[in-house]
């Protein structure tokens, strides 16, 4: 016994030594750090599952992209940043791109992957600033970043004109974390200007559970909205609250992350009425009748349910993978090599352009907004709509919303600036070549 | 001192009672009461220790021996009464300083530091006199060796004296009853002390074992000189090393004087047979 | 055999008081270090220095400085994390105030000010004893990540509210931030951890370490052998949160690169627990053992599948390692509750006597 | 001068100008404080019994709470699937009893406490391998669970009461109730607080401590399954649910380890104090969250005066 167990450990540390991951010469290994345990599993899950499905089909019905297969491989970080290190360091030898998840291990993984050289992908989270493309050359965060978001919402809140906001209170209920705190500085800056009262309301990381603290707080407040920045189990908390005090729950409006269809399911028609706003939108789409065909029917998907295809956080994975998908498929053909690496995977990023012509091809029309991404422009800004719980799902309330970059630029300019001053010496672009 | 001096000094000991009147008083206490809530556990308790004697404590069981002992070193604060060490009064101090006064002692219950050696044991008596601040414990060598190194051979030589050498480096948890004892014994002698309080030193023990702890601490009253108070059971063993006796019961002290006149006392007697209760 | 100590005569107390009293000791350490200092890093790869070796050393001085409040002085404290987190709160307030102070300072700086918290969270220590106690650190645990996540001044009112870590460089080599090769930063953790563990043996083998151990073992007698307990419990949460501050700020400054508030929450205490538990509580080579163990064999436990080429999906294997981790925490308690540092003692009593079984 | 304004005036000023709110606020208090208050117990009871510090209690509601859930979506009845999951408590109990505690008896406390957190990770790796991270919904409305609500008009405004939380406090006087007649009036229950006064003694007096243990770990199982089913009925049953054990924790040092009646009132009453500090002094003064820290602080702060808790009986230190 003990010596099987001294083989097996000689085994790991030759391992060690030669680089950790067996990655077949003829695929294109992109790791995604999940969480499908730990606190986040919950939200984590269907995402983590429609993005896998998706790169599953595509190796099933094209045998890939470009005619070499993806190697998706997941790494289990349970949403702690110390996995998540270990994952990078673990992958990064042989990724063409990184997708890190949560926000602590990308702030971890940032500055590592200008010296590495691994790109970074972080559909939809990862911090705001990283916009700017002159200073986070491998960092990338399309379709949307947290301030478009914010900015997006009170549009929506406001009908189009902020200034209708004037004298009324707006809440804005987000996990004491700095996910969660990442809109404060533009809401503020917008209530400065339009003169409407912003009032912060955090919920610590273990009181997601039991927040009538701060929905009493919104009782006393009266806020006139109450935007919502959850995470994980804090979204059904507040939910489940928001329902009881009686808050109406046309003028709660959730970011993003806090549109699961699992969170609202069990409260089904009292939380008719709840927002939230979305750059996917859910619905019936071919794309994902081929993920049913090549890959449920063939039993290699790991969702519980048939009926979890059309939930909007699977769906959303979906897109996310899309993106990558896409921007492999641009750099294949800027490159004409079917093994790119991962400069070229970063290229490939910075120029993916998605039209609605190509979204057509790909079965997604409506799915997502078109959207290009440049040099300066590492997000794309391609807008969201807002989702409505009519009782059983999420529907499309909206036209399709765009945030006030004139507002957010300046801010992002000014923050990312900040981070290259905190992380000095900062390489910025580096010398990268803009094409 | 000189030598003669000394061998005077060791007599004047022996000799007992007389002699010891015309010594200096080491330890007074006037009137002392202490209780716990509404159980008086010493009441109004006068006596008083000299130099360079061996004062027995003793009584039944409850009698409030050992809380006469807490008191001593400060570990019960009195209600009542005053206390005079060295010529100085007090009515209460922190215990930590009674070593720092003079005064060391050892437990009814062997209290060693468990799971610390002998050596290590010992040389924790020894705390109060070692100086060298923590930058000098973490270079270690240089003062802090050299401090440490003194200390140690004053410590061997208790080792020596009580002959525990063979047990240096065994944590104390290990060692048999008797022998933790004598280490206990030595750990408060390491601490130089003036006045000596012996908790039941022989409770326990075979005839062999008493045997030598009796000739420990006649060599410590001895050689050393110094003074010994002592609660013990053993009437035998207390007749034979004390120069003089006090008795409680109850709280209270009913006798005190020379072994032989405690031993002829109506009320000890009465006290030891249950009669008057 | 090895281990004979027989013939090895001491004729003077220092020799006897030596650090290694055993030459086979000596040179039981002098294989250690060289282990370190020079055959890991000949065949470390990146992952190795950035996922074992470095978390490895960081952690066991964590362990190290909760060793000697619990382990030596008998203090339970569940608030390592948070004090932790207040050296490198410290040192990266230091570092953007001061920007030309080297590295080393501020290190040794920031430690001061988690000491000065220790020793104020201390206090209740010298009414309140055992799991009170703990539960009471846990209040400092608590409170302090609360004001991480408030005080904005404290990440320098950074948009991501995390702090994040800049290059310095230490004589011309860069040593922290991104472009410091791992292996630099690998040595900078080594010498730090060297530096401290000799400091802590010497401070533990002298006055303070009787102190505090007469403490843990029996406060009533230390009290009345002449030890003020006040000063010794307190003494105790300062070199204690001292090391673990330095351990906090190398964490960030030399492993993660970057941190949240959250990394200091209270699973990070209890895994510093647990490796000063399974290490060996008054134990300084323990924590490295539990070190080994605790944040060591989950990776290890990892890359297991991969090595077999056993096709087993993350989540499924995540679970199975947490499940491996928590049995075998239970096993080593229950074979061993004085810890890895104790069995190894066993073996080297056995070893001196080789080949006699008694 | 505004802040000494904010700190002594204007709480109670708000107290008193919306009396109604002030309600609603005690009785959110009162709810939590109940649930805190159940957790605190099963700490409390395995405490006593066998001295150990179990911080798997949090842990086993969500176990409890997750088995019921589970066994209802594989086609177990609500009526069947009660029962069954109080048979895998059991199980676990048992297997507790013969794998952890039998080695470790005697240990320091620590040792126990290790183990315990030790128990926890196995739990949780455990758990998420045979039911998954989903987050789950408990299955009130099966359990006959009322999920209306009632409303009163006091002072010319309104006080909101949840049914759910109705629920769950009456289900939890019950619970304590029945557990106290246990405690006080069966030889079973007499035993095991004989257990927590003097371990020899009881040894001594032919009480078996393997079937106390099993049998006290199991009642911290039903008392887990009740909280688990109220919590759950409240915010959905996921692991995030763990974290209400650090909850119980200040509960305990103000109750003291081994009093029960300590953990219902220093429960209650926690629950209800930081309730009104976060909503009166926390919210308008820190920026609100102070809940994770203040039951801490404040449980401190009483320490810092009774070192034995509430309810603790004072130690007389003797050498």
């Amino acid at each position: 016994m003990a010596i099987k167990g001294m083989n097996c450990l000689a085994a790991g540390v030759v391992a060690l030594g030669l680089g950790i991951t067996a990655v077949q010469a003829d695929e294109l290994y992109t790791p995604n750090m999940t969480y499908r345990t730990g606190p986040f599993a919950a939200t984590g899950i269907p995402i983590m599952n429609g993005q896998r499905d998706y790169i599953e089909m595509l190796n099933a019905r094209d045998g890939g992209i470009g005619g070499i297969k993806i190697n998706f491989d997941e790494c289990e970080t349970s949403y702690n940043t110390n996995k998540g290190m270990e994952c990078y360091e673990k992958t990064k030898g042989n990724a063409i791109v990184t997708q890190p998840w949560s926000t602590g291990i990308t702030l971890q993984v940032l500055p590592r992957t200008n010296v590495d050289r691994v790109p970074i992908l972080a559909t939809g989270y990862g911090f705001s600033p990283m916009s700017d493309g002159d200073t986070f050359a491998w960092a990338f965060n399309p379709p949307v970043s947290y301030w478009d978001g914010a900015s997006m919402i009170l549009q929506y809140i406001s009908d189009g004109d902020l200034d209708n906001l004037k004298g009324k209170k707006i809440a804005l209920l987000h996990l004491d974390h700095p996910f969660g705190k990442e809109p404060i500085p533009l809401i503020e800056k917008l209530a400065d200007k339009h003169g409407f009262e912003f009032l912060p309301i955090p919920v610590g990381l273990k009181e997601m559970q039991n927040q009538s603290a701060q929905w009493l707080q919104i009782r006393r407040e009266r806020p006139d909205f109450v935007i919502m920045w959850g995470w994980g189990a804090m979204n059904a908390g507040a939910l489940t609250e928001a329902v009881k005090t009686r808050y109406p729950m046309d003028k709660l409006v959730g970011v993003w992350w806090s549109g699961s269809d699992d969170d609202l399911r069990p409260l089904g028609g009292k939380a008719k009425g709840y927002k939230s706003i979305s750059w996917n939108a859910p619905g019936k789409y071919s794309v994902i009748e081929d993920i049913r065909s090549h890959v449920v029917a063939k039993g290699n998907s790991m969702i519980g349910s048939e009926d979890d295809l059309n939930k909007v956080f699977y769906q959303r994975g979906v897109v996310m993978s899309m993106f990558m998908a896409e921007a492999i498929r641009t750099a294949q053909q800027k490159f004409k090599i079917a093994k790119i690496t991962p400069e070229q995977m970063r290229w490939g990023i910075e120029n993916l352009k998605l039209d609605g012509k190509r979204l057509e091809e790909l079965g997604m029309l409506g799915m997502v907004a078109p959207f290009s991404m440049s040099c300066d422009n590492h997000t794309g800004h391609g807008g969201a709509w807002m989702l409505e719980w009519n009782g059983e799902q999420f529907a499309k309330v909206s036209d399709l919303l765009m945030p006030d970059r004139s507002e957010i630029e300046p801010i992002e300019k000014e923050k990312a600036k900040e981070y290259a001053k905190n992380n000095a010496p900062w390489p910025g672009r580096d010398g990268l070549a803009c094409e | 001192m000189s030598v003669i001096e000394k061998a005077a000094d060791i007599t004047a000991s022996s000799i007992g009672l007389q002699k010891a009147e015309e010594r200096e008083t080491l330890l007074d206490l006037a009137n002392v009461s202490l209780s716990f809530g509404g159980v008086k556990a010493i009441n109004n308790i006068s006596f008083d220790i000299k130099r360079g004697e061996v004062r027995a404590i003793i009584g039944p069981n409850g009698a409030g021996k050992t809380s006469m002992l807490n008191v001593i070193n400060g570990f019960y604060q009195p209600q009542e009464g005053v206390i005079t060490f060295r010529g100085s009064q007090r009515r209460s101090m922190k215990p930590h300083l009674a070593v720092s006064h003079g005064i060391a002692r050892t437990f009814q219950n062997v209290a060693l530091f468990k799971g610390m050696s002998t050596l290590d044991n010992i040389m924790a008596g020894r705390t109060t006199r070692m100086k060298r601040n923590m930058f000098w414990q973490i270079l270690y060598y240089g003062p802090a060796q050299r401090e440490e190194i003194a200390h140690r051979r004053k410590v061997e030589e208790i080792i020596d004296f009580l002959e525990i050498a063979h047990i240096r480096s065994t944590p104390v948890g290990k060692l048999p009853y008797g022998l933790q004892k004598r280490v206990e014994l030595a750990r408060a002698l390491a601490m130089e002390p003036d006045l000596l309080l012996l908790d039941e030193p022989m409770a326990g023990m075979n005839l062999e074992e008493k045997e030598d702890m009796s000739r420990f601490i006649i060599d410590v009253n001895e050689q050393l000189g110094t003074t010994i108070a002592l609660i013990e059971h053993d009437i035998g063993v207390v007749m034979d090393l004390s120069d003089r006796v006090v008795v409680l019961d109850y709280g209270r002290k009913i006798a005190d004087g020379s072994p032989e006149e405690v031993q002829k006392n109506q009320d000890v007697i009465d006290a030891y047979l249950g009669v008057s209760h | 055999m090895f281990y004979r100590v027989s013939g090895q005569f001491k004729t003077s107390y220092e020799s006897d008081m030596a650090l290694f009293p055993v030459k086979q000791d000596a040179i039981l350490l002098a294989f250690i270090l060289a282990l370190f200092y020079v055959a890991f890093p000949m065949m470390a790869s990146e992952f190795t220095y950035k996922a074992l070796l470095v978390p490895v050393l960081i952690y066991a001085l964590a362990a190290m400085g909760l060793n000697i409040l619990t382990g030596y002085a008998g203090q339970l404290s569940l608030g390592t994390a948070g004090f932790m987190g207040v050296g490198a709160y410290a040192c990266y307030k230091i570092t953007s105030i001061f920007p030309e102070v080297n590295i080393v300072v501020a290190l040794l700086l920031s430690g001061c000010f988690s000491a000065a918290v220790g020793v104020a969270f201390g206090l209740p220590s010298l009414r309140i004893k055992g799991f009170y106690l703990a539960i009471a650190t846990l209040a400092a645990q608590f409170f302090l990540v609360w004001l991480f996540e408030k005080w904005a001044w404290l990440y320098n009112f950074n948009a991501s509210g995390a702090i994040e870590v800049k290059g310095h460089e230490f004589f011309g080599l860069v040593i922290t931030g991104p472009n410091a090769a791992p292996i630099t930063q690998y040595y900078f953790v080594l010498v730090c951890v060297t530096v401290v563990s000799f400091a802590m043996i010497n401070i533990t083998r002298g006055r303070f370490g009787r102190v505090w151990k007469a403490v843990r073992d029996m406060d009533i007698a230390a009290e009345l052998v002449g030890i003020n307990l006040m000063r010794a419990k307190l003494s105790a949460f300062a070199v204690s949160s001292y090391v673990v501050g330095i351990a906090g700020a190398l964490l960030v400054f030399f492993w993660k690169g970057a941190a949240e508030p959250n990394l200091f929450d209270i699973p990070l205490s209890f895994k510093v627990l647990f490796i000063a538990i399974i290490g060996g509580l008054g134990s300084i080579i323990g924590n490295f053992l539990g070190a080994l163990l605790i944040v060591a064999l989950p990776v290890l436990l990892n890359l297991l599948p991969g090595v077999l080429g056993l096709e087993i999906n993350s989540a499924t294997l995540e679970h199975i390692n947490v499940m491996i981790v928590g049995a075998l925490i239970v096993f080593f308690l229950i074979v061993e509750p004085h810890g890895l540092a104790r069995l190894w003692a066993l073996i080297r009593e056995k070893l001196i006597i080789w080949p006699f079984p008694h | 001068m505004e802040t000494l304004y904010q700190i002594f005036a204007d709480p109670f000023v708000q107290i008193v100008s919306a009396p109604d709110f002030f309600l609603q606020v005690l009785w959110e208090g009162l709810v939590s404080g109940v649930l805190y208050a159940l957790i605190a117990l099963g700490f409390v009871l395995i405490f006593k019994s066998s001295r150990i510090f179990n911080f798997a209690q949090g842990i086993m509601v969500v176990f409890a709470a997750l088995t019921l859930v589970g066994l209802h979506e594989n086609g177990v009845p609500a009526w069947l699937a009660v029962p069954l999951t109080l048979g895998v408590m059991y199980l676990l109990a048992l297997s507790v009893e013969r794998v952890v505690l039998r080695p470790l008896v005697g240990q320091p406390d620590i040792i126990l406490f290790m183990a315990s957190i030790g128990v926890t990770m196995f739990l949780i790796g455990f758990g998420e391998f045979v039911f998954g991270g989903e987050n789950k919904a408990m299955i009130t409305a099966e359990l006959g669970i009322p999920t209306g609500s009632i409303e009163f008009f006091p002072f010319g405004g309104f006080v909101l009461i949840e049914q759910k939380d109705l629920t769950a406090v009456i289900m939890a006087v019950l619970l304590v109730l029945c557990l106290l007649l246990f405690l006080n009036k069966t030889a079973m229950g007499r035993a095991i607080r004989a257990l927590g006064d003097d371990h020899q003694a009881a040894l001594s007096v032919g009480i078996s401590l393997s079937k106390i243990w099993v049998l006290v770990w199991f009642i911290a199982g039903v008392i887990a399954l009740a909280t688990g089913i109220v919590w759950g009925a409240r915010a959905g049953v996921s692991f995030a649910l763990e974290v209400i054990a650090y909850k119980a924790l200040p509960v305990l040092m103000l109750g003291g380890l081994e009093s029960v009646s300590g953990a219902i009132i220093g429960g209650i009453a926690i629950g209800l104090l930081e309730k009104i500090f976060e909503i009166y002094w926390g919210q308008p003064l820190f920026g609100g969250n102070t809940e994770t820290w203040f039951a801490f602080i404040l449980a401190l702060i009483v320490l810092l005066f009774r070192p034995q808790g509430l309810f603790g009986e004072r130690i007389i230190e003797r050498v």
